[in-house]
């Protein structure tokens, strides 16, 4: 059972929260104008990293406040928590993602 | 028609306090129930930074907003409450009696402002638990942490007891912690046979008002 | 491949089992391959398996990073069916189910298929009303398929509690009498010895780091053993479908997550069929050596560590006290979890991409054992004759542009 | 029978107090502070049990959690348990216990005929036979299956109560040996919150079998003082019989507390509780457990681990033989000689494969006259039923054969040891790896992802020196790192040390002819693995240690291979020609560490608790008028209210018949209500629902469908105007709170510009409808500020005042096609009005009804319920409501109305259908096809997906979901049901009062 950091109310026991997948998926503006591919992109296409993750959870039974969270998908080790609208805590992430086991690395493969 | 005394707070049909003059007393039950219905509740939404709401809502309820996550305030009587729900949301509570006076005041206090009052007095009922094994009883269905160093008087949080969604309210008691559990009204009854089940460890004395 | 039978066992037995073969090779990779198949779970093996008997293609190798049948295939609860509400599903788990059926005799490896039937329980009229759509749906399909009202589940599954006063009570079930289970580790190395057989390589212990690419062509694969060639390569790595999609720019609509299960301790027989609840979530079935084998739900966020959460089991227990109270004296022995790779639709993809020469087989989630034999027979067609069979043509990548989903949400809930 | 091996002095059981028990039927007594195990062997008995596969008679091999041999039943009835180990049921009064898997009995076995054809049974026999003839299977799992398991599962329902806790601390401390009790009250003093749990009912761990001295007093006053310091600290809890049975992510703990013995009724307490423990640090101090070489036939009865035969002389006062053979590696099996010395027991040998065993303790050995064999093995155990005499020969260069002559020592007890291995388990389950120390030849921690650090045993560190230090360092350093950094002047204890010599590695010891060939070489006891099983998967490819594991189920029994995983994996390292057995690796370490009852997991959430009722004010009305109910989501709503002698139908056509002709009430309290404010509120609904909200005038509804981006119906509901900026919004009952998450979601993560507020008012009203051409009448009994006249108050208005002199919410909605009222009151006032309109309307024929003839009424109208007729895959348009998409704006979902799939014409419908003969009532999840016939499979157009019989219509009709359904009205289709196939004729989708003159009546 994770342990996570509510911005507001600090560490709470997982079953507090709900999972709101990934973070940062922006809708499309103006959606009569997006293709089908970029409409499916939108609703349907996930990163799903072996690494860190940055992803929305709610603190349902809690302070009810949505926010991010970036946590290393591969270990569960929580980098930390940002607020809707902020910017991901980008130096952290990248100083543990060092350390991370594995991640989505770019393929080096691409010719 | 419908008298007033037909009301019916979510757990009268127990009959709590016919059961509590027929339970033979028990002097050193380590758990103490009791309902306390009725009281008037509001949740609160508004801007915490902004000075004119809080100020605002200061002058009408004469309680200052609680804006740190997770702490209350309290009046001089002891009565009435402002619990901080969530960064932009407060329960007020008052006695029962209190519904008009919460429900105008506020609502005048303010123009041009956005925020919303909402009367929830009818949402929830509250239990109030005390005795010398209250956070034991607690802590089997509650994964907060309600050492007295984590969980002070006067602090409040929203969470799960067992299988039911709660406000919990630890008052500002000097003797033995007292915890107010503010429950929606459709999980009253099962909440309060949970803890008439887990407390059976303990010993249970249920006081009706 | 030296035939396995009671005479082998007993010619061995004689020489103290000295004398048995490998069951595969541990053979050196090769610098080309007409095919590579990444992942050397059920399905990675079945598609090398089909590749090589259905249509002759057996310079293939399997790469599988750990040890093969290690992934979500060596700790699943085995549960198979084909009981499924939509068409293109009844189809494929049908084909799955029938390839199972011979699938001991084909493979000269016993898998233990026990086709003991598998119900799944109705607690509220939400439920009987969605089941019945199933029954009837499955039925027409020609797919056998019964619902049974409580007495009649009761004398298939007598330990069960049918009591009309407890919380969730059980209002009906449908059973698929031919679903069952099966040893999940025999259908991993069935599928190894006999694709190894025909001349498969298998090389465990090597880890795919990149695909290659030229232009919008697939040449070969980056691996911790060097670079092995193929023209064609295709993903089937489960939990790990996103994690090998990226490396050649290909977007999935998947998700990874914890799924757990668990095993009592060996008990007498007790419960000879396979029940599965989705209301009060649980599944559970006895295993041949005594276990209780139990699922619990999925955990609620994307996670590749293969642990989950104790509410989660503790969720999943609870409903297990409530239909069996019996059984809450027993103990659990071992618990674990896998890597499930869920499709919003909750159908997976066995299909081409917009790479070419690279394939995916994925998302399967929490219900793919049951699918390995169709799997890797309609994903090896795919592979040999670059466009898909007929039973795996619905479940390509573009129906998530298109939207035609096979939704299997609404009937199932969760599909084990 | 007596107890022959008691011994006459020694151990901590009370002789004064004899505790009386049965095994197998036959009486026995032992001692308070037994275990049954030690009751067992001073009451002479060898033979507990019997194998797993090949049913060969076991003993006992342990004192503790590793024993993998001396399982059996407990008791009998509802509180029988399967599979117990003798060696960890406290001994209590009139114990019944009978041995598992023989027949008829552990002496004489019947299927120890198995152990006859054990060479047709390698590992993995299964997989290569029974595969003929195909239909062959079925018959062969029969006879396989009767076989399984060990014990029998209770046949009654557990009578215990289990019970759950949560709590936090600064330090856990699992384990309370000499490391564990150390780094708790180093902990401890710092004024940090410490949890310290040991499984056992005694703190001490080894302690408890040796004699130490700590501080110059005995190890025992030592234990005593300690335990007593730390329970005069307010913060720190001390368990015992608690076992930490797994570690979990972002250090959370599971704790499996035993509090009353089986045959208590607990009465109010518990019989095992687990503890939710999240702490900020944790200290493994979980000891070592002795492993045992690997020889041949080392699993007769008799041949146990060297520890367990010293635990049970000087904890219980037992001795498990009359003469002893002591088979060793290392140093520490020496003390078992000498304490069996000091016990008067003969030690007939000590058998050391070291060649030159010259330490302090073999110079002691020899001291006290005991003969040592060096160099040497034990090539075989002769003694079918218990031990008779071992044959002993010297060992060759490379220790991989024997030589010289054998010679056979008479004993009936061999006690031996491999060395011990760390119990590493919990730092594994929660993701640390673990490394092969080739020196100590033990896998210890390395990297752990958790705050947690083991020591002690658990890390390798054997001697009682070094545990206690590591001990003070570790609690110190822990509650230190948890922001505790008060010091203590206290100094660390002192103990003595003998230093030991390094212990030889053989894994498993030759013999005279190949292993496999003869004897056999038991690596994990209680599932029949062997040696030759291991070498078996690795010639046959399974070299995986993982596939070792599964082919021939090493360390899969109830003791997780305990004592036999790590020798396990050396065989196998062995056999693939691997020098480090840290190459091999070890196979996951899982939870639970013992295995934990699932009445624990469950804990209080059984039964009545199983999960909430939810109630509405007047669920105590319903129940007094009988209803049945209706599970819908937690809450229970009333399906329908039969009376006397009334079927279902009856009850349904009487309450149809009654709100279409006279007037029905409903209890709709259930709906969700979500109170939206805010100066953004207007265009807030019109991205959220389809239609368009901005015209909509204070004192009117409007109905709602909201969607997923996908395009498919998500929910509906009726929302009502309140004041400039304020809304009320209704759901279905089922959907009320993920509708309040979802339009949460919007506005804190997309759209955090609209000022808006949602609350949820759900529970704060009680919704009382009535329906029916008597509804006004009735209820305009209950009001005079409140014009109900259908001009004043029109279909889709609303209106406060009072009802019954109750504030009150008066709307006029309606889901029968009735003229309507939902009357909303506060909540408290629900009961008292729902009361009064029942006496009240007596006289108009008041009649509620429940959500069956709901759903019936509403079906005559054609309306549809999200999660009936839509099961996420269905779009407005899919049921004929284009009307209702705004062609103005965007919302969530219309985007996808473009993509191919939502286009295509065939697209399922939503249609009527009236069953050809009105007295035929089609399935509900009926599929629907389009020709007769009776072959399989046949293509299948839709599905039914609300079917009723209809009181008002006098006929049965149904609502469907059919591809190009529109286009099909008036044709027939066919619904082929379980004996029968229904013909249908396809109608439009409503069936009743099509103009709607009734709803603005
Ligand atoms: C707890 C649990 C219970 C389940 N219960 C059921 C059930 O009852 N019935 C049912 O039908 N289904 C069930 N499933 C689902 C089923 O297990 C899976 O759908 C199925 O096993 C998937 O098989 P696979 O061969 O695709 O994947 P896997 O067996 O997971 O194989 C994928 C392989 O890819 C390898 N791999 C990953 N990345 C790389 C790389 N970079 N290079 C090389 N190799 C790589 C992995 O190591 C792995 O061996 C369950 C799953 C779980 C976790
Ligand atoms: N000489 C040797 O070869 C040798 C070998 C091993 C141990 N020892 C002796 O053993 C002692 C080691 O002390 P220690 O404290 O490190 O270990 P210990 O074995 O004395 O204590 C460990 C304790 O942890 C408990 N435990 C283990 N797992 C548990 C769990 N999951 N939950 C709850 N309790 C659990 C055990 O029951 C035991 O009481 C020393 O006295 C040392 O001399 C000596
Ligand atoms: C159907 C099934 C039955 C199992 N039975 C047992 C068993 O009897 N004993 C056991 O220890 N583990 C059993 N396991 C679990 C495995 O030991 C192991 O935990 C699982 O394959 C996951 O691998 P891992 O724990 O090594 O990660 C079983 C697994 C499955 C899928
Ligand atoms: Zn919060």
């Amino acid at each position: 059972m994770l342990l996570i950091p509510c911005p507001w109310c600090g560490e709470r026991d997982e079953p507090e929260f709900h999972h709101g997948g990934e973070a940062h998926i922006k809708r499309p503006l103006e959606p009569d104008q997006s293709t089908d591919e970029e409409w499916a992109e939108y609703i349907f296409m996930r990163t799903n990293p072996k690494g860190v993750f940055l992803e929305r959870w709610v603190h349902q039974s809690g302070c009810r406040r949505w926010f991010n969270l970036a946590r290393n998908t591969a270990t569960n080790e929580i980098i930390g928590a940002y607020k809707m609208g902020e910017k991901p805590p980008i130096s952290t992430i990248a100083n543990k993602q060092k350390t991370a086991t594995v991640s989505n690395k770019k393929p080096k493969g691409v010719k | 028609m419908v008298d007033a005394y037909l009301r019916q707070s979510p757990l009268a049909h127990l009959h709590l306090a016919a059961r509590a003059t027929t339970s033979n007393a028990l002097p050193d039950a380590g758990v103490v129930l009791a309902e306390i219905p009725y009281l008037s509740q509001f949740v609160l939404r508004g801007n915490a930074d902004n000075q004119a709401f809080t100020a605002g809502i200061k002058k009408a309820l004469k309680l200052p907003l609680p804006i740190s996550p997770c702490t209350s305030s309290v009046d001089k009587t002891g009565h009435s409450h402002i619990l901080w729900m969530g960064p932009d949301e407060w329960l007020i509570v008052g006695p029962s009696d209190d519904q008009a006076h919460i429900n105008s005041s506020i609502s005048t206090a303010f123009r041009n402002q956005h925020f919303s009052l909402v009367n929830v007095s009818e949402s929830r009922t509250l239990i109030r638990l005390s005795g010398t094994q209250a956070q034991n009883l607690l802590e089997k269905g509650c994964s907060i942490d309600l050492h007295p160093s984590a969980f002070s008087p006067g602090s409040v949080v929203n969470t799960h007891l067992s299988h039911a969604h709660i406000t919990l309210h630890r008052l500002n008691s000097i003797q033995q912690p007292t915890y107010d559990l503010y429950v929606h009204r459709s999980f009253a009854e099962y909440l309060w046979s949970w803890l008439e089940d887990a407390a059976r460890e303990y010993g249970l004395d249920n006081r009706s008002k | 491949m030296k035939k396995y039978s009671i005479f082998s066992l007993a010619r061995n037995a004689l020489n103290f089992h000295q004398d048995w073969e490998k069951a595969w090779r541990s053979p050196e990779p090769k610098k080309n391959y007409d095919a590579i198949i990444i992942g050397g779970g059920g399905h990675g093996l079945a598609t090398a398996y089909y590749l090589a008997k259905e249509h002759g293609i057996t310079n293939v190798a399997v790469i599988e990073k750990g040890w093969l049948g290690g992934g979500n295939t060596g700790r699943n609860t085995t549960i198979i069916r084909s009981n499924y509400l939509w068409d293109e599903s009844a189809r494929m788990y049908e084909k799955s189910l029938q390839l199972y059926e011979g699938l001991s005799q084909d493979l000269n490896y016993n898998i233990m298929l026990s086709q003991r039937g598998v119900l799944n329980l109705a607690h509220n009229l939400h439920d009987i009303r969605e089941l019945k759509r199933r029954v009837n749906a499955i039925k027409l399909n020609g797919i056998d398929s019964e619902f049974l009202t409580p007495e009649q589940i009761k004398s298939i599954v007598p330990m069960i509690n049918i009591s009309p006063a407890i919380r969730y009570p059980v209002l009906g079930a449908s059973i698929q009498r031919r679903g069952g289970v099966a040893r999940h580790d025999a259908v991993a190395w069935g599928y190894a010895r006999a694709a190894d057989a025909r001349g498969v390589d298998i090389i465990q212990q090597c880890e795919v780091t990149g695909i290659i690419r030229d232009g919008g062509r697939v040449t070969g694969v980056n691996t911790t053993r060097g670079v092995i060639n193929a023209p064609k390569v295709a993903i089937v790595t489960a939990g790990h479908s996103s994690v090998l999609a990226a490396m050649a720019d290909v977007r999935l609509p998947i998700s990874s997550f914890p799924l757990q299960a668990m095993v009592t301790e060996p008990v007498k027989p007790i419960l000879n069929s396979v029940v599965m609840s989705n209301a009060v979530h649980c599944y559970i079935s006895q295993s041949d050596k005594g276990e209780l084998v139990l699922g619990a739900g999925i955990d609620g966020y994307n996670s590749y560590t293969q642990r989950g959460s104790l509410h989660i089991v503790e969720e999943q227990l609870a409903a297990v006290c409530l239909l069996f109270p019996i059984f809450s004296r027993l103990r659990i022995m071992r618990k674990w979890g896998g890597i499930v790779d869920t499709c919003p639709d909750a159908s997976p993809i066995v299909s081409k991409t917009h790479v070419d020469g690279l394939y995916i087989n994925g998302g399967w989630g929490t219900g793919g054992f049951k699918g390995t034999p169709a799997s890797g027979w309609t994903f090896a067609h795919t592979i040999a004759r670059d466009e898909p069979h007929a039973l795996n043509a619905p479940f390509n990548l573009d129906r998530f542009t298109s939207g035609s989903l096979i939704d299997e949400h609404g009937a199932a809930a969760v599909a084990h | 029978m007596a107890q022959t091996n008691r011994l006459a002095l020694g151990g901590d059981i009370d002789r004064t107090k004899p505790v009386n028990f049965t095994f197998n039927g036959h009486h026995m007594q032992g001692y308070a502070g037994d275990t049954l195990a030690s009751a067992l062997i001073a009451n002479g008995v060898r033979i507990v049990g019997r194998s797993f596969k090949y049913h060969r008679p076991r003993g006992i091999m342990a004192a503790g959690t590793e024993e993998a041999n001396a399982l059996v039943q407990l008791e009998t009835g509802a509180r029988t348990l399967a599979n117990q180990q003798a060696t960890r049921v406290e001994l209590y009064e009139g114990l019944s216990a009978t041995s598992i898997n023989c027949w008829p009995s552990p002496d004489f076995d019947l299927m120890s005929i198995n152990s006859w054809f054990h060479r047709l049974m390698p590992a993995g026999f299964y997989y290569k036979t029974f595969m003929w003839p195909v239909s062959g299977w079925k018959y062969y799992e029969h006879i396989i299956r009767r076989a399984a398991g060990l014990g029998k599962s209770p046949v009654e329902p557990d009578p215990d109560q289990y019970d759950h806790m949560h709590v936090h601390c600064d330090v856990l401390v699992v384990g309370g040996g000499a490391s564990g009790i150390s780094a708790a009250l180093a902990a401890g003093r710092t004024g940090a919150r410490v949890i310290l749990v040991d499984e056992s009912k005694d703190f001490g761990g080894q302690l408890l079998n040796e004699q130490y001295t700590i501080n110059n007093k005995s190890a025992s006053r030592w234990i005593e003082d300690a335990l007593a310091e730390l329970s005069t600290m307010e913060d720190v809890t001390v368990l015992k019989r608690t076992t930490a049975f797994g570690y979990y992510d972002h250090n959370y703990a599971g704790l499996l507390e035993t509090r009353t013995d089986i045959l208590t009724d607990g009465g109010d307490k518990t019989r095992q509780r687990l503890w939710h423990v999240r702490t900020k640090r944790c200290v493994l101090a979980t000891g070592a457990l002795e492993r045992p070489l690997i020889f041949s036939d080392n699993d007769r009865p008799g041949v146990m681990l060297a520890s367990a035969v010293r635990t049970y002389i000087q904890r219980y006062g037992v001795k498990p033989g009359n003469k002893a053979v002591i088979f060793t590696n290392n140093d520490d099996a020496y003390r078992t000689a000498l304490a069996l010395k000091e016990a008067a027991v003969k030690v007939a040998a000590i058998i050391d494969t070291r060649p030159v065993p010259d330490g302090e303790l073999p110079t002691q050995a020899i001291a006290a006259g005991i003969e040592i064999i060096d160099n040497a093995t034990i090539t075989g155990v002769n003694g079918g039923r218990g031990v008779k005499s071992v044959e002993v020969m010297s060992l060759n260069a490379a220790a991989d054969g024997v030589m010289g002559v054998a010679r056979t020592i008479l004993c009936d007890l061999v006690a031996s040891s491999g060395g011990w291995n760390p119990v590493i388990h919990l730092h594994s389950h929660s993701g640390g790896k673990a490394k092969f120390d080739q020196a100590r030849g033990i896998f210890i921690a390395s990297e752990t992802l958790q705050a947690s650090e083991c020591i002690g045993a658990a890390n390798g560190d054997f001697l009682l020196g070094d545990c206690l230090n590591e001990g003070f360092r570790a609690g110190k350093e822990a509650a230190s790192k948890a922001g505790f950094k008060k010091a203590s002047r206290r100094k660390i204890p002192i103990a003595e040390h003998i230093v030991e010599h390094p212990l030889r590695l053989i894994w498993a010891l030759p013999s005279t002819k190949s292993i496999g060939e003869r004897g056999k070489h038991f690596l994990d006891l209680q599932h029949d693995v062997t040696a030759a099983d291991v070498q078996l998967a690795a010639r046959e490819g399974y070299a995986s240690v993982e596939h070792t594991k599964r082919y021939t189920t090493l360390g899969m029994a109830t003791d997780q291979g305990k004592t036999g995983n790590i020798p396990g994996m050396a065989v196998l390292a062995q056999a693939l020609g691997v020098d480090n057995p840290g190459d091999v690796g070890t196979t996951t370490f899982r939870p639970p560490y013992t295995p934990v009852t699932l009445g624990a997991f469950a804990g209080r959430n059984v039964g009545v608790l199983t999960d909430p009722v939810r109630m509405t004010p007047m669920h105590h009305w319903h129940e007094l008028a009988a209803c049945k109910w209706e599970d819908v989501g937690q809450w229970k709503r009333p399906w329908y209210y039969p009376k006397q002698g009334e079927s279902m139908q009856d009850a349904v056509n009487r309450e149809c018949l009654a709100a279409r002709n006279a007037v029905g009430i409903l209890d709709a309290s259930t709906l969700g209500k979500i109170d939206i404010q805010g100066p953004d509120a207007a265009e807030f609904l019109n991205r959220i629902y389809t239609n368009a909200w901005s015209k909509l005038a204070i004192g009117k509804c409007r109905y709602g469908l909201m969607l997923k981006e996908d395009g498919m119906i998500f929910d509906d509901g009726v929302t009502t105007r309140l004041g400039e900026n304020h809304y009320l919004m209704t759901t279905t009952t089922s959907n009320a709170a993920s509708v309040l998450g979802w339009l949460e979601e919007w506005l804190q993560t997309e759209w955090p510009d609209l000022k808006v507020y949602c609350n949820s008012v759900t529970e704060a009203w009680a919704t009382l409808s009535i329906c029916g051409p008597n509804a006004r009448a009735l209820l305009s009994e209950f009001t005079d500020d409140i014009d109900l006249t259908p001009d004043a108050l029109p279909f889709m208005g609303m209106k406060e005042g009072t009802v019954g002199g109750i504030p009150a919410r008066v709307f006029r909605i309606s889901f029968t096609g009735e003229c309507s009222f939902e009357i909303n009151v506060p909540a408290s006032y629900g009961l008292a009005l729902w009361t009064q309109l029942m006496v009240a309307g007596e006289k108009y024929g008041i009649t509620p009804y429940g959500t069956e003839t709901m759903h019936v009424l509403r079906a005559e109208k054609g309306y549809i319920i999200v999660g009936q007729e839509t099961d996420g895959t269905v779009m407005p348009q899919d049921l004929g409501m284009d009307w209702i998409l705004s062609k103005k704006k965007d919302f969530i979902g219309r985007r996808s109305f473009t993509r191919p799939d939502s286009q295509r014409t065939e697209r399922k419908k939503l249609v009527g259908l009236l069953p050809v003969n009105p007295n035929d009532i089609l399935e509900e999840g009926g599929q629907v096809v389009a020709e007769k016939g009776d072959h399989r499979p046949i293509p299948m157009i839709g599905h039914v997906t609300s079917s009723y019989y209809s009181a008002n219509l006098g006929r049965s009709f149904a609502l469907a979901m059919i591809s190009n359904g529109t286009e099909r009205i008036g044709d027939r289709v066919y619904v082929p049901m379980d004996g029968k196939t229904i013909t249908c004729e396809v109608t439009a989708p409503i069936f009743f009062d099509s103009e709607g003159t009734r709803l603005h009546g």
